[in-house]
């Protein structure tokens, strides 16, 4: 019955396999995957080196205004006549820095609310669902705007604390509800009939089970992000303190007269394009993460 | 080990088209069990039998009366204290497939519990390892094969192996096994009783065996006590075999009478009668006897006076009925069978 | 019975809901770098307003008195609210923030609604389709279009089509809700106009919302579809008629759960659409307001979103408990 | 060897249903697998029959065969399921064969199942399935609903007026029974009729589904994994093991002398109320999953005591090793 010390080492050896090669594998098993992976590495790429690759200030070009496809400008120029390309691949910084932090916070609020409301119920679960439902009511975007009034939020950071601060809800209620759930199962009162700690059971045995559901929610909520800081400069409503798609999109509806000709079409549209194939390939990745984080799905 | 005494619980309820409101869950229970012995606790589904098992875990608060453990109370435990002597109480579920994490392998549902074990009686890590082998190895388990799997890849029997063993990381003094076999296959369940048995036996553990299947209380306590339980009181307990072989409560009877006769292997015991179909009753309970609406030997003093548990016979059997008798209703077995 | 006990819980609910909101813009206000209540104070007096007469001006414009303790004036100012007295406009000057923001309020609501009730007809039959031929090409490409839509922000949208419909494709008139020429009143030309006017935007809403709709309709109709009562259902020998108007109505049911967010959603998208088709709804008041600095028209429109969303959400959760016999009957 | 005893065969007349080389498989990422194989079964008029196995023997998937109602990615592969008076289900076009279910066929679920539409009441899904099959007189339905309700003593006129939330476990069990016997079809299907019933309450489902059998002349099908289900209520047992057939006996032979030594650890594992503890055995091993199954020879032989190298090499068929008793065993010769 009892078995050696060396025989419990010796076959502790056997390890789990390498999770990076799990996940590699995960993803190339679909080409959809693979794109969706690429899109994303394309613009985190375009997000850290981009604006090192152009002066701090872009040259305009009163010579070239509107100017269409060419070699020198793949993606032609705007009203002032500066390369429209350059201007996506500079502005692509600040929008995915921005997201980046939204999802962050958004996910840590609403996670840690969730958690806290579904694990503890009674009164805590109470006052924090109402205040959950006060933010889910309040629409959000109208609440950014609001706040855009006192605090002038012109930092990634700040921009991306603030719309965590307006954004964190759904995910609370929805990681409340699966927290209620899986308190119910089994393993969550054994865990506390065993005298693991409150902390431990959140973190070590009810986060796991949530962990896929958070993490998507963290590339759902970049997209989500994304919108919400463009409709800000779209709207004009934050200081343009640098370039980025989002004032690229608020100059060709409001000043270039972009809507009214067809020449500024492509200026319209780049920054819009670019929203999308970020988009796609978050929607295109969640599958490989989706599959990747359920024990159940990954097959014996 | 574990005492209760005059434990009552009531839960404020609401519900279906036939639900009243408040339910009586424990009436005034009290019971026993010393290290080394078993206890079986039977009793139909809401009779207050998991009630029970989960207040003697911790699991669950109690209106009144007490529960005792290691002879101390812990109503006037502080949290922490509470956490400590509760386990020494261990709860195996009935459900083998909720009680274990899909998301987390069998190391570390042993291993997470083993640390804080290590913590407090100062060993090292690799105890630690060591003792998830052994534990593995004592519930009858294959360390090697089943270490690093995830509960899914496990059948429901390996699944309630890997439970008990869990159990038995805080080293506790008691298990309480509350339909412990009723969801796993029928060719397995008694593999996990004997191993419930064998553990009684070597570790010196109190087992409560919480089940509707006497013949599976059997199996374990055939050696320790039964206590019947309807509608959150005791109504009959003693000795596991002298229940068995000579009821005196009719709910006794009816229980044991509606267990199926293997025909062909067995035969009806001589006394042995269909029960009356539960009878929903809508509104207040009875005043007297809480089994007199469903009972065959009911009169009108059963119905205007509650029975008290008293004793019977020159053992230590405590029932509770105005018309106690014994009554063979148990199938006998034909002897030619299988063995030949 | 349950109805009202629903009802009133909402309601209070409800009433709560905007008392926090209505707080916020308060200290809000109150909060702002350079207070502006006493920015357009001393802007009065700068002007040589006599003090008493700008005090008074000041406390008309924002429903309060600024030289009041600040508990005083919230309690002054909730007052007024009671009233439904929100102050006076600053960059429409003297007129009552109340009458702006009630006469801006049915473009938003009458566009938003509108909106949302054409999203969830298409959204949840694209859903059922989605879901019970999920295996055939009309099934994938539905749940492809709704994937597609549900990831395209509201503005996008608004101005895909716009520039599309107005500026490539001149179909539909661009910008202002009807044409000027046309003499405002009950005639036929009139409503034509504010018709044709408001295709494109309650399309923008109806869009941004279909593909929400349409995949929670899938996802639910998909576990429905699992459910043990309907292989009962298919066992009892029940016509596929039936069967799917047992799915449909079950699968429905956790819709109303998104509604709520939904809602927000929809009405918080009005700051876009309104403003890329120049309507003059709470959308467009509240981002002009902030443009002007006028803060108690900007606290007035925000607040009036706000209730219109809670007052959805009433008429929503009213609905739910309607149909469920297992809320109707607890 | 003693040469076999004379038996006379069947005669069409006496089978409600027979099942001819049924194989039912599973596709799944790794390959094609069958969870019933090959698989061939009489099952006389007017009988209760029994078909007992762990999870896995494949006791459900044969149920939802026998509706022809195997649910994607499973589907019979090759076989027949002949009822009398029908004929083969698995030929049916979809139109007869929704009407062959619940007419002539019906399946009652288990207890712990939510089989109704949770926001219909009970009257008007039995209405439903009265409209389904063209019944002339609906409210028919709702008399016989109602006289059923009665004769399995529920307060009929509450039940009808009730929704699912509103019924509890043992109730259910008893409302679906209702569905399955309104539009009073020949065979009926019980699938785990007493799984989280509790003693006393199964007792009574096992009294009111003899009596029910009996009064309505039925061909009733017992889906099953306790073998004292099968010894209160069944003529006759069939041991399915991996998607085959081990034995087939009435069930007091069964319970009596059972030849496979399946049967016989079966039989051995139920934990008795009498004699002496030890004579109950545990099985040891775990059933089969679908992929582990092997292709030749006994499907048994990992758990079984009595494996010689034969077991691993030919598979063995089911044979007649007694009188209306057979059994699929290289060890087990005639009485």
């Amino acid at each position: 019955m009892a078995t050696s010390p060396a025989n419990v080492q010796s076959f502790y050896m056997v390890k789990r396999p390498n999770a990076l090669a799990v996940a590699w594998k995960v993803i190339v098993k679909k080409p959809s995957r693979v794109i969706g992976l690429i899109l994303i590495a394309i613009f985190v790429l375009m997000a850290a080196i981009g604006p090192m690759l152009y002066p701090p200030v872009l040259p305009i070009n009163p010579l070239a205004i509107y100017a269409a496809p060419s070699f020198a400008h793949p993606l032609g120029t705007d009203f002032q006549g500066t390369d429209v390309l350059a201007e996506i691949i500079t502005g692509a910084r600040f929008v995915l820095l921005g997201a980046f932090f939204a999802a962050l916070f958004t996910v840590l609020i609403g996670t840690s609310v969730g958690l806290a409301a579904g694990y503890f119920r009674k009164w805590r679960d109470s006052v924090l669902m109402r205040i959950t439902d006060l933010f889910l009511t309040v629409p959000s975007f109208p609440l950014l705007i609001v706040l855009s009034t006192i605090w002038r939020f012109t930092s990634p950071l700040a921009l991306g604390l603030v719309l965590g601060i307006t954004g964190w809800a759904g995910l609370a209620r929805a990681v409340r509800s699966q927290t209620f759930s899986l308190r119910e199962r089994g393993f969550i009162e054994a865990a506390r009939g065993i005298g693991l700690s409150d902390w431990h059971i959140l973190t070590r045995e009810i986060f796991p089970n949530i962990a896929p559901y958070i993490v998507m929610n963290l590339l759902i909520a970049t997209t989500g992000a994304i919108y919400s800081e463009i409709g800000l400069f779209f709207l004009g409503i934050v200081p343009f303190s640098t370039n980025n798609w989002g004032v690229m999109l608020n100059m060709a509806f409001t000043q270039s007269g972009a809507m009214y000709t067809k020449s500024g079409l492509l200026y319209l549209l780049s920054p819009l394009a670019c929203i999308m194939l970020v988009t796609f390939g978050v929607v295109l990745f969640l599958d490989a993460v989706d599959e990747l984080l359920n024990p159940r799905l990954k097959g014996v | 080990m574990i005492e209760v005494v005059d434990l009552t619980r009531t839960f404020r309820g609401a519900g279906g088209l036939f639900a009243q409101n408040d339910v009586q869950a424990l009436r005034k229970v009290s019971l026993k069990v010393e290290r080394g012995a078993a206890l079986g606790l039977i009793g139909e589904s809401g009779c207050g039998k998991t009630t029970l098992g989960r207040i003697v875990c911790g699991l669950e608060t109690f209106d009144g009366g007490d529960v005792l453990i290691d002879n101390q109370s812990v109503k006037t435990l502080g949290d922490r204290a509470r956490r400590k002597v509760f386990r020494k109480v261990q709860l195996i579920h009935q459900d083998p497939y909720s009680a274990l994490n899909p998301t987390r392998d069998i190391a570390h549902a042993l291993i997470d519990p083993l640390r804080i074990q290590a913590r407090l009686t100062r060993r090292d890590s690799t105890w630690v390892k060591q003792r998830a082998v052994e534990l593995l190895s004592l519930v009858g388990l294959d360390p090697q094969e089943t270490l690093y799997k995830f509960p899914h890849q496990l059948s429901g029997g390996q699944r309630q192996r890997v439970v008990i063993a869990r159990a038995l990381t805080v080293e506790p003094e008691a298990l309480i096994a509350d339909e412990a076999v009723s969801m796993i296959d029928v060719s397995l369940r008694l593999g996990v009783l004997h191993l419930l048995a064998t553990l009684r036996r070597e570790l010196n553990l109190a087992i409560v065996l919480i089940t509707h299947d006497v013949a599976a209380a059997r199996y374990v306590a055939h050696d320790g006590e039964l206590a019947v339980i309807y509608k959150g009181e005791i109504v009959e307990k003693g000795k596991t075999d002298s229940i068995i072989s000579a009821p005196v409560h009719p709910y006794t009877q009816a229980l044991l009478s509606a267990v199926p006769v293997l025909r062909g292997l067995e035969v009806d015991g001589p006394d042995r009668y269909i029960p009356e179909p539960e009878v929903q009753v809508q509104g207040a309970e009875p005043a007297g006897c809480l089994f007199s609406t469903r009972c065959v030997f009911a009169d009108d003093h059963c119905r205007g006076h509650h029975p008290d548990l008293s004793r019977w016979g020159d053992g230590d059997r405590l029932m509770a009925c105005f018309k106690p008798q014994e009554r063979q209703v148990v199938a006998v077995a034909v002897d030619d069978a299988m063995e030949a | 019975m349950a109805f009202l006990k629903v009802f009133v819980r909402k309601a209070i609910g409800g009433l709560v809901m905007i008392f926090v909101v209505a707080s916020f813009t308060f200290f809000l206000i109150r909060l702002m770098p350079g207070n502006p209540v006493t920015t357009k104070l001393n802007a009065l007096l700068a002007t040589g307003t006599p003090y008493p007469i700008a005090l008074s001006k000041v406390s008309v414009m924002y429903g309060f008195v600024p030289n009041q303790p600040v508990w005083q004036q919230y309690l002054t100012y909730l007052g007024e609210l009671a009233h439904f007295n929100l102050g006076e406009s600053i960059s429409y000057t003297g007129v009552s923030v109340t009458h702006i923001i009630l006469s801006a309020a049915p473009w938003t609501i009458i566009m938003v609604l509108t909106g949302v009730i054409v999203s969830f007809v298409l959204g949840v039959l694209a859903g059922v389709i989605a879901a019970v031929w999920r295996n055939s090409w009309i099934g994938q490409s539905s749940t492809f279009l709704a994937t597609f839509l549900h990831g395209i922000p509201q503005f996008m949208l608004a101005l895909v089509l716009a520039y599309v419909f107005t500026t490539v494709w001149r179909v539909f008139p661009f910008g202002a809700p009807y044409n000027a020429a046309i003499q405002p009143g009950w005639t036929p030309a009139f409503i034509g106009s504010l018709a044709k006017h408001a295709v494109l935007p309650v399309a923008a809403y109806a869009i941004s919302g279909y593909g929400g709709w349409a995949l929670t309709m899938r996802s639910s109709v998909t576990s429905v579809l699992g459910d043990e009562f309907i292989l009962a259902a298919e066992l009892r020998g029940l016509t596929r008629g039936m069967r799917l108007r047992y799915i449909a109505r079950n699968a429905f049911l956790p819709l109303f759960t998104t509604l709520t967010l939904s809602l927000g959603f929809m009405f918080g998208g009005s700051v876009f659409i309104e403003s890329i088709f120049d309507y003059p709804g709470l959308g467009n008041l509240l981002t002009t307001s902030i443009g002007a600095e006028d803060y108690p028209l900007m606290q007035g429109a925000f607040l009036l979103i706000t209730t219109a969303v809670i007052v959805a959400n009433l008429l929503a959760d009213l609905l739910y408990t309607a149909i469920d016999p297992r809320i109707r009957r607890a | 060897m003693k040469s076999a005893p004379l038996r006379v065969p069947l005669s069409d007349s006496e089978i409600e249903v027979s099942i001819r080389g049924l194989s039912v498989s599973y596709q799944t990422s790794t390959g094609l697998y069958d969870a019933i194989h090959d698989l061939s079964l009489a099952i006389h008029r007017g009988s209760i029959t029994a078909i007992i196995g762990e999870s896995g023997s494949g006791k459900s998937t044969l149920a939802m065969a026998m509706l022809n109602s195997v649910t994607f990615p499973g589907k019979i592969r090759t076989g027949a399921i002949d009822y009398a008076d029908v004929g083969d289900i698995t030929g049916l076009n979809a139109e007869s064969l929704r009407r062959f279910r619940g007419e002539h066929a019906a399946m009652v679920f288990q207890a712990s199942q939510d089989t109704l539409n949770p926001l219909k009441r009970v009257g008007a899904q039995l209405l439903d399935m009265a409209r389904s099959h063209g019944l002339r007189d609906r409210k028919a339905i709702l008399r016989e609903g109602s006289l059923l309700a009665e004769r399995m003593s529920l307060p009929a006129s509450r039940v009808m007026a009730a929704y699912q939330h509103e019924l509890s476990g043992g109730m259910r069990q008893r409302v679906s029974m209702i569905f399955a016997l309104a539009l009073k079809p020949r065979v009926v299907l019980l699938d785990e009729p007493t799984t989280a019933l509790d003693v006393l309450s199964q007792s009574h489902v096992l009294q009111i589904v003899r009596a029910i059998h009996e009064e309505r002349h039925l061909t009733t099908l017992l889906i099953t994994h306790d073998m004292g289900v099968v010894a209160e209520l069944s003529d006759r047992v069939v041991v399915m093991y991996a998607g085959r057939i081990m034995e087939d006996a009435p069930s007091r032979d069964l319970l009596r002398a059972p030849r496979h030594p399946y049967a016989k650890a079966l039989i051995r594992a139920i934990p008795r109320l009498t004699g002496p503890l030890d004579r109950a055995q545990a099985l040891p091993g775990a059933p089969l999953e679908l992929r582990q199954i092997p292709v030749v020879g006994c499907v048994f032989r990992d758990r079984c005591t009595l494996r010689q190298s034969i077991c691993d090499e030919v598979t063995p068929t089911l044979r007649e090793v007694a009188p209306d008793h057979r059994t699929a065993c290289h060890l087990e010769v005639e009485a």
